[in-house]
């Protein structure tokens, strides 16, 4: 199923885009599916661990499990306020 | 009846005054997050701010929303800019209204201690420099 | 230079839009007390503030620098109301502007401590029963 | 020498007035014109313990010496705020 990984700020400066699609296994976690972004993009690997994720406008774990048409965003450390 | 947060994410000049405060407030306390002339000892033009627009204002609406039932506020607002905010304006503003001014001033420093983790909103400093170099024109071309 | 603070005690209507924050502020917090519906337990129409001005201003002026001082402010305004101040409105104005927010927040929920123990100011709430008879015609005569 | 007190909220209701003048012997501590005052004005007698005074426009100690032609406020508990 195709899920769709959006970037911001110095996630989307490392990754050289704004948004990626990818081909998940249906029933995939959201950790399995991160684990098949990182693989691919080596740039933005030195995120992974600062970073949250979201599902839609969501926080999530890990254990998450994905849905079809899914965005996951990659949210580095905030900054507002 | 609950009191409903006003949550905004806007691209222009923060005009606080804009946003009357509720009837049963008997203490209100506003915070203006302030941009800075500096950002690591260098001297800045203004902040660009990114926003994940959609997810900042859920994210704000939840933290208002969990801070009026925490402190019973009669009123809360937050409105946080984005795109470039010069130095010397407001970036972000946050009000807490409630009967008793403690209330008031714990709810607007939880509010904020809450937005900085959470709320999907980061920053680019546009360096004195930058601009500088930008507004040459023997650097143009 | 030590920032000087902006200090008065008016007779109408507060308008904290009217001040200005300064160069140098990174964080603004604001404080407005508001006149409440009920005193003791019953409706007023409002509150008639009672001040002994010149040491009320001596007193205000001597708690900001004070303020000024500990926390390194970069601004700070106080305005009381005196006179009647309706329900709803605000009866006193307090700003602390400091370069980070921690020291603006302390500054102001200490400064309205001060302000409460020592300034001379009283308050003489105007029930909602007494204006009610003094606008009934029928018991004027 | 001519000394003057002046009051404020309920220390001028009760006085029923809101200054009074008094002479007292040059050299007077402020607590000893205060002693004077309460003398004469029975009905402000019970604020006296909760209330502060100031000479001019500064809180003063009872030990403060008067001069000729000092303003006394008597301060009941401020309500500001």
């Amino acid at each position: 199923m195709l899920v769709r990984f959006h970037f911001y700020s110095i996630s989307k400066e490392l990754a050289g885009q704004c948004e990626v699609p990818l081909d998940v296994p249906s029933g995939s976690t959201l950790g399995a599916a991160l684990d098949m972004l990182f693989d691919r993009m080596e740039p933005i690997r030195p995120l992974r661990s600062s970073s949250l994720f979201a599902i839609g406008t969501h926080y999530a774990r890990m254990d998450a499990l994905l849905s079809e048409g899914d965005i996951i965003s990659m949210i580095p450390p905030t900054q507002g306020g | 009846m609950m009191t409903e947060p006003l949550i905004d994410i806007i691209d222009g000049p923060l005009h606080s005054a804009d946003y009357k405060w509720s009837s049963g407030s008997g203490a209100v306390v506003e915070f203006s997050g302030i941009v800075r002339g500096t950002e690591e000892g260098q001297l800045i033009r203004g902040i660009d701010y990114e926003a994940f627009r959609e997810m900042a204002l859920a994210e704000l609406g939840r933290i208002a929303r969990e801070t009026i039932e925490k402190y019973e506020l009669t009123g809360c607002v937050c409105i946080h800019r984005v795109g470039f905010v010069p130095v010397g304006e407001a970036a972000v503003y946050v009000r807490a209204e409630a009967w008793h001014r403690r209330a008031a001033f714990e709810a607007n420093i939880e509010f904020i201690e809450k937005l900085k983790q959470t709320v999907p909103i980061w920053k680019h400093p546009i360096f004195a420099s930058e601009s500088l170099a930008a507004d040459d024109p023997s650097s143009s071309g």
